[in-house]
C-alpha cells in the first residue's frame, strides 16, 4: 500500500550501458571543473554576488540531464550545474550569466544559477524555493492540452525547499493532475546551516510521496550507478503515463552554501560517513573497475573539460558588460503598453 | 436584451475560449460548477477540457498558468475572492512580472481578481488589490467599471503579451447593465471621459466611477459641471488623458475605493501635481476608503468606503477653494 | 513504520463513559438548533453576507471540545459550531457576531463564523484557509517558552483546505517543533463544489501524516463514539508531550457549501452510502440503544436547546448595531502612532 | 570603536533580548549561525532556548509569530532577505495587521527585513517592500538609515504593540558606522531633518538618506542649501515634519529606492500637494528605481538606483523652475 520503498528496478543493469555511464560521467566532471572556475574568479573579484556550487551534487544531477530528451522540461536549482549541461545549456550560458555578458541568456539582467531559456525547456529559476515546481506542471499541463505526450518535466529542490507550501502544493497539484513530473529532492543534510532535524521530522522525505499517493523511491546519491537506475526509472516511468514519481537522494554537500560560506558547521562524522563520499571520485573508481576507462582516459576528459571551460572564460571575458544607456529599461512584451519609459523619466 | 457585468465577463471568457485554442480556464470551481460568482457559468461543458477545477492551491494555480504560458498557452486563473491572491503573490509578482525582462519569453497570463467590497463580506472578501500588484513592474493591472470594458477589456487581457491582474468589482456584477455587448472599444491603457464638465475634475476607476457620477449628478443640480475620468486601467495609467482634462478644469479630486496609503490616487495626485503642476488652480484632493479592514457590518461597511456624498463633499471642498 | 491505521485504542470504551457521550450529543444538538436558526434569519434578510453551517460534522467538531480543556487552544473553522459550543463558547458571541451587534466580541467589525476570543484560547478564524494552523503553533510555541505544559492546541480544516501551502509548512513546523497540535480533518468529500479526486490523489489524507513523521488516526465522522474515541486519543496523546497528531474523519457534508448554495452537486450514491449518515440522528439512536435517554429526554434535551436559541436571538435583535460616528476607524493597538484618523481625514 | 548598522541591530536584538523574557527571535539560520547577514551572531549561545532557527516556511514563520504575541510573547522574525517575506504576505497583512482591530488582542511582532539593492544581487535579493505593506492598514513599517536608528528604533519596535515591519539595508549594513550607540532616540512616528536647508526639501529614508545628503553636499558647493528630511518610518508617516520644511524652502523632491508606482513618493508628494499646496513655490518631482526588476550587472544596478547624482540632477531641475 505504502509505495515508500525503492521499487524493484525496470532498466537493466548499469554495467550494461557504459555509454550512458561515461556521458553521465563527463557531465559531472565538466560541471565540477566549471564550478571550481567560477569559485576562482569568485575568489578573485570577477564575479559579482554568489556562487553556489554542485560539489557533491553531481551524480544525482548528471543522471538527471543524461535520462532527459529534447521536448522534456527541466527547472534546476542551485547545485545543478550537472544536470544542465547534460541536457545541453552550452557552457557558455553558464559562463555569460556569472560573468553578466549581454550575449548570455540572461543579458547581465539576472545573474550566476537564475538562468534558463525557458522557450527550450530550460526553466530560468526564481529564488524563492518552491516556486519552480508549479511552473514544472503547467509546462507539462500544456503538453497534454496540445495532446503531446511521452515527455517528462523535471524539477530539483533541497531538502530545505521541500519545506515550503508551493512544495506542497505543487506535488499536490501534480499527483492529482497525473501530469509526467518527476521531483528530484537532493537531501544534502543542510540547508544553508540547518541540519535536516530542524527541517523535517519524518524518517525520510520519501515518505512524503504516499500522501500524494504517488511512488517515491530513495537513492544513495554518492553512487553514480544508483542515480542513473533510479532517476532514469522515475523518468521513464512518468514518460510512460504513470504519472508524477518522487525521488529523493540521499548525500551530503561538499562546500559550502555559497562560496562565501566555510561551512564550518557541517558535521565532521557526516563527513566521514557513506554520505560525505564524493561522487565524482567514486565514479571515476568505478569506471577503472569496470575498466571503461584508464588512468590515461580519465586524465585526457579532465584535460578536455579544462579546455573547454577555459576556452569559455576566455571568450567571455572579452564580450561587453551591459550599457545602461542602450539597455532598453523596459519590461512589458506588449511594447504599445509600455509606459516605462515614460515612468521612468518621469520618476 | 440586457447584459449584465457578469454576464459580460462570462461572454467574454466564452468568446475567448471560441476564438482561441491556446485559451484556458483553471480556478477553484469554475468547471461544472461555473465558479462561485458564476462567471464561468456552462463554460466547461461547451468547451470540454478547457474549463478546469483546481485544488485549494492558489501558489500553484499561478505557477501552473505561467508554465502553460511559457509554452504559448494563454491561461485565465480565476481567484475566487481577490483577497486570496495574497497566497499566489510570490507567483504573481516575482515569477510572472519578471519573466519576460529576464528571459525573453513572454507571460500572457489572465488572473481574474473579484475585488472590492460588498455588504456584510467583511475583511477577507472585499479586497481591492491594485495598488499592491500596480507597484510592480511587468505588469498590468485592469479596473473595468462598465459592463463593456467588462467585456471587451477582458478579452483584450487575454491578447496582451504580459501578466494581467483582471480587477472585477462585485458590487457590479449583478446590479450594473448594458444593453449589449460592444462591438468596440478603446484600447488597455487608455482613460474615458465617463462624463464631461468644466469645474473639476474626478479621477476614479471601478465602481467609484459609478458613486463619481452619481455625484456629479448631485453637483449638476448646484450648478458645478464635473468631469468624470474613468482609468480602466490603473497600469499603465492614462496620466494624458488625466492631464488634458486638468488643463480643461483646473481642479483634481481623486477617489478610490482603497485604502489611501501608496494606492492610485496618490499615484495620480503625483503625477500629476510632478508634471501639470501649473494646470491646477486649486489643491488636488482625494477620498479613498478608511484605513482599516473592510468592515462586515452594513452600517459600517457603506462609511467605510467612499460614496457618493462623501465624493460630494470633497468635491466641495475643491471647488470652493 | 507507517503509522496511518488507527492504533489500539488506549482509553476505556465509550460505553462506559454516557456523561461525555451525553454533553457532545447536547453541543451537537446545540449547535444543529443554532445552525438552523442562522440558516433562517439569513433565509429572512436578518444576516448580512453568508451563513455556513457545520450540519453532519457536529459528532466530530463536538468530540473536540469536549476533550478540551480551559488553557487549551482551539482554532475552528467555518463548521465547528458545535466544537466551539462544547468549549464554552458563549452561544450569544455567534449571535451577535452573525447579526453585527456591538457586544460580541468582533464588534459588527468582522462577521459569521469569523468570531473568536484569542486571549481566551479560541481564535478567529481568517478566511484565508490553512492560515490557522501555524498560529496555533504559535500559541503552543509560547506556552512551551514560559514553561507551560499539559495543554494542547487543535486546529480544524477540510478536505480542501489540506492543499494550501499553509497546512503543510504548519504541520511540518509542528512536527519539527513536536508541539502538542492535534490537527483534525474533516473530509467532507468536497470543498465546495470540489470533490476529493480532484483535490488530492492519496488513498487517504491520513497518509499525509508519515511524511510529517507523526502519528495519524482515521475515523468515522458519523460515529459519535468512534470521534469521541479518536479525537479523545489523539488529544490525550498530544498532552502527554507524544507531539503532534493528526485525526481524518470521513463524513459528508450534508448542507450547502452556504446557505446560498443548494448543494445540487453532491453525488447521491454519498448521500445514501454510510458517509452519508446524519451524525445526530445517529448519536439519538445511539442514546436509546444504550438506554442514556428516552424519547422524552431527548424531546426535552431539543426544547431547551431552542430556548436557549430563541432568547439569545431575542436578547441580541434589541442590542445596537455598530455606529459609524462613534467607531474610532482606528487600527493601531499603539495608540500614539495612530495616524488613523488623520490619515482618513486627510484621505 | 566604532559600531556599524548591522552591529546595531544586533545589539538592540541583544538588549531586547536581556531586557524582556517574552522576547524571541526566530528565523532561518538565526540560531548557532547567527543568521545570513550576522545580525543574530552569538545570541543563541548568549540566549539558549530563545533564539531559533526556522525551517523553510516563511508563511508558518509568521504564523507562529503571530500566535505566541497572541501569547503576549514579543517575536522577532527574520525572514533571509526581505524578497522572500512575499510567502509570509498573507499572514503579515490578513494576519497580523487585522488581529487587533478584529479582536482587541495586540500582535506585537517585529518582522525583520534586510532590504534593498547591493551590487550582484540581482532581482530576488534586492527588493524594497516598504510600500506593499505600508498600504496595508494595521502595520507600523521603519525604514532607518542610520546606524543610532537602526538601533532604537528597532527596540522600539520590539515594544510597540503592532505589527512592525523593520526594513533595514543591506547595504548599510557594513560600511555605515556610527561612534557608539545612541542613549536617546527620537521617537518612531517622527522624521528627522538630517540636514537643514533653505532652498529645497529632499525627503527620502533608508540608503537614499545618504546619497541624498551626498547630492545635498554637491549642490552645496554651487551654493544651494538643501534640506534633507529621513521619514525614519513611512507609515505612520510624519506629515508635520515634512511640511514644516516644505513650509521653508517652498519646493521639494522625493526619493525612494523602490520602484515608482504608488511608493513612498507618490505618497509623500500627494499629501504634501493635497495640504500644504500653497507652500510650493514649484512643482514636486521625485526620483525612484527604474520601473524594472533590480539587475544583476553592476553597470545595471548602478544605473536602476537613484544616486547622488541623479538626485543632483533632480534637485536642479526642481529649484531651477
Ligand atoms: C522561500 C525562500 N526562503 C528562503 C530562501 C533563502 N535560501 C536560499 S537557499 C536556502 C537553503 C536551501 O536549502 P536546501 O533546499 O536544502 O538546498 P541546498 O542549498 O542544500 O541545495 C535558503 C534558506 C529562499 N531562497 N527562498
Ligand atoms: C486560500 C483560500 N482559497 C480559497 C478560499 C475560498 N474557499 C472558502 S471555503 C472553500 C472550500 C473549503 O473546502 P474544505 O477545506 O473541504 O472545507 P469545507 O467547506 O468542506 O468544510 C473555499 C475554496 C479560501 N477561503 N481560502
Ligand atoms: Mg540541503
Ligand atoms: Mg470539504
Amino acid at each position: 500500500m505504502v509505495q515508500s520503498l525503492v521499487e524493484p528496478q525496470s532498466v537493466a543493469d548499469i554495467s550494461s550501458a557504459p555509454a550512458l555511464y561515461v556521458k553521465a560521467y563527463r557531465a559531472m566532471l565538466l560541471a565540477r571543473v566549471l564550478d571550481d572556475k567560477f569559485a576562482s574568479l569568485w575568489r578573485a573579484g570577477k564575479i559579482h554576488g554568489g556562487v553556489f556550487l554542485g560539489r557533491g551534487q553531481e551524480a544525482l544531477s548528471a543522471a538527471i540531464g543524461v535520462a532527459l530528451r529534447e521536448g522534456d522540461v527541466f527547472a534546476p536549482l542551485i547545485r545543478d550545474l550537472a544536470g544542465r549541461l547534460a541536457f545541453n545549456e552550452p557552457i557558455l550560458d553558464g559562463v555569460r550569466t556569472y560573468l553578466g555578458s549581454t550575449l548570455g541568456p540572461m543579458r547581465g539582467r539576472d545573474g550566476n544559477v537564475h538562468r534558463g531559456r525557458p522557450g527550450e525547456g530550460q526553466l530560468a529559476m526564481i529564488s524563492h524555493l518552491g516556486a519552480m515546481i508549479s511552473v514544472v506542471n503547467g509546462v507539462l499541463f500544456a503538453r497534454r492540452m496540445k495532446h503531446i505526450t511521452g515527455m517528462v518535466g523535471v524539477a530539483t529542490c533541497g531538502d530545505g525547499a521541500t519545506s515550503t507550501g508551493s512544495f506542497h502544493e505543487a506535488l499536490n497539484q501534480a499527483a492529482v493532475e497525473k501530469l509526467p513530473l518527476v521531483m528530484v529532492v537532493a537531501d544534502n543534510q543542510y540547508a544553508y546551516s540547518t541540519p535536516t532535524a530542524q527541517q523535517f521530522a519524518c524518517r525520510s522525505l520519501v515518505d512524503r510521496a504516499v500522501g500524494y499517493g504517488i511512488p517515491g523511491y530513495e537513492v544513495d546519491g554518492t553512487d553514480l550507478a544508483a542515480c542513473l537506475r533510479v532517476v532514469g526509472d522515475a523518468i521513464v516511468r512518468a514518460r510512460a503515463g504513470q504519472g508524477p514519481q518522487l525521488v529523493v537522494a540521499h548525500l551530503l554537500r561538499l562546500c559550502g552554501h555559497g562560496e562565501h560560506d566555510d561551512a564550518y558547521y557541517i558535521d565532521p562524522q557526516l563527513k566521514s560517513s557513506a554520505l560525505g563520499v564524493d561522487c565524482l571520485k567514486r565514479a571515476e573508481d568505478f569506471l577503472r573497475q569496470q575498466s571503461w576507462a584508464d588512468a590515461g582516459t580519465l586524465a585526457q576528459w579532465r584535460s578536455e573539460a579544462v579546455h573547454q571551460v577555459e576556452d569559455a572564460v576566455a571568450t567571455v571575458q572579452r564580450e561587453p558588460p551591459p550599457d545602461p544607456f542602450t539597455e532598453t529599461w523596459s519590461v512589458l512584451a506588449t511594447a504599445r503598453l509600455a509606459e516605462g519609459n515614460e515612468v521612468n523619466a518621469r520618476s | 436584451m440586457s447584459i449584465t457585468y457578469l454576464e459580460a465577463i462570462r461572454a467574454a471568457q466564452a468568446r475567448a475560449l471560441a476564438d482561441d485554442p491556446r485559451v484556458f480556464i483553471y480556478g477553484q470551481d469554475v468547471g461544472a460548477f461555473g465558479g462561485a460568482f458564476k462567471a464561468t457559468k456552462g463554460l466547461a461543458k461547451e468547451f470540454p477540457g478547457r474549463v478546469l477545477d483546481a485544488p485549494i492551491s492558489e501558489d500553484a494555480m499561478a505557477g501552473l498558468a505561467i508554465g502553460a504560458a511559457i509554452e504559448g498557452l494563454r491561461p485565465i486563473i480565476e481567484m475566487q475572492f481577490a483577497d486570496f491572491s495574497t497566497v499566489a503573490f510570490n507567483q504573481i509578482v516575482n515569477q510572472a512580472a519578471t519573466l519576460f525582462w529576464r528571459t525573453n519569453v513572454p507571460c500572457p497570463i489572465t488572473v481574474r481578481l473579484p475585488c472590492g467590497a460588498t455588504s456584510g463580506s467583511g475583511p477577507f472578501h472585499s479586497q481591492t488589490m491594485e495598488a499592491i500588484y500596480a507597484h510592480y513592474p511587468g505588469i498590468v493591472v485592469l479596473t473595468p467599471a462598465t459592463v463593456e470594458d467588462a467585456y471587451s477589456m477582458l478579452l483584450e487581457a487575454v491578447v496582451i503579451d504580459d501578466p494581467v491582474i483582471f480587477c472585477e468589482h462585485k458590487l457590479l456584477y449583478y446590479h450594473l447593465k448594458a444593453e449589449a455587448l460592444p462591438t468596440e472599444a478603446l484600447p488597455v491603457g487608455k482613460a474615458r471621459i465617463a462624463r464631461e464638465g468644466r469645474d473639476l475634475t474626478v479621477v476614479t476607476y471601478s465602481a467609484m466611477v459609478h458613486e463619481s457620477l452619481a455625484a456629479a449628478e448631485v453637483l449638476h443640480s448646484d450648478g458645478w459641471e464635473i468631469e468624470v475620468v474613468d482609468l480602466r486601467s490603473v497600469k499603465p495609467l492614462d496620466t494624458d488623458t488625466v492631464m488634458g482634462s486638468v488643463a480643461r478644469t483646473g481642479r483634481l479630486l481623486c477617489v478610490g475605493e482603497a485604502w489611501p496609503w501608496g494606492g492610485v490616487t496618490s499615484e495620480v495626485i503625483a503625477r500629476v501635481t510632478c508634471e501639470g503642476y501649473d494646470l491646477l488652480d486649486a489643491p488636488p484632493q482625494r477620498l479613498n476608503a478608511k484605513d482599516t479592514p473592510v468592515p462586515y457590518h452594513p452600517n459600517l461597511w457603506a462609511a467605510h468606503r467612499p460614496t457618493a456624498r462623501s465624493i460630494v463633499d470633497a468635491a466641495r471642498k475643491v471647488l470652493q477653494y
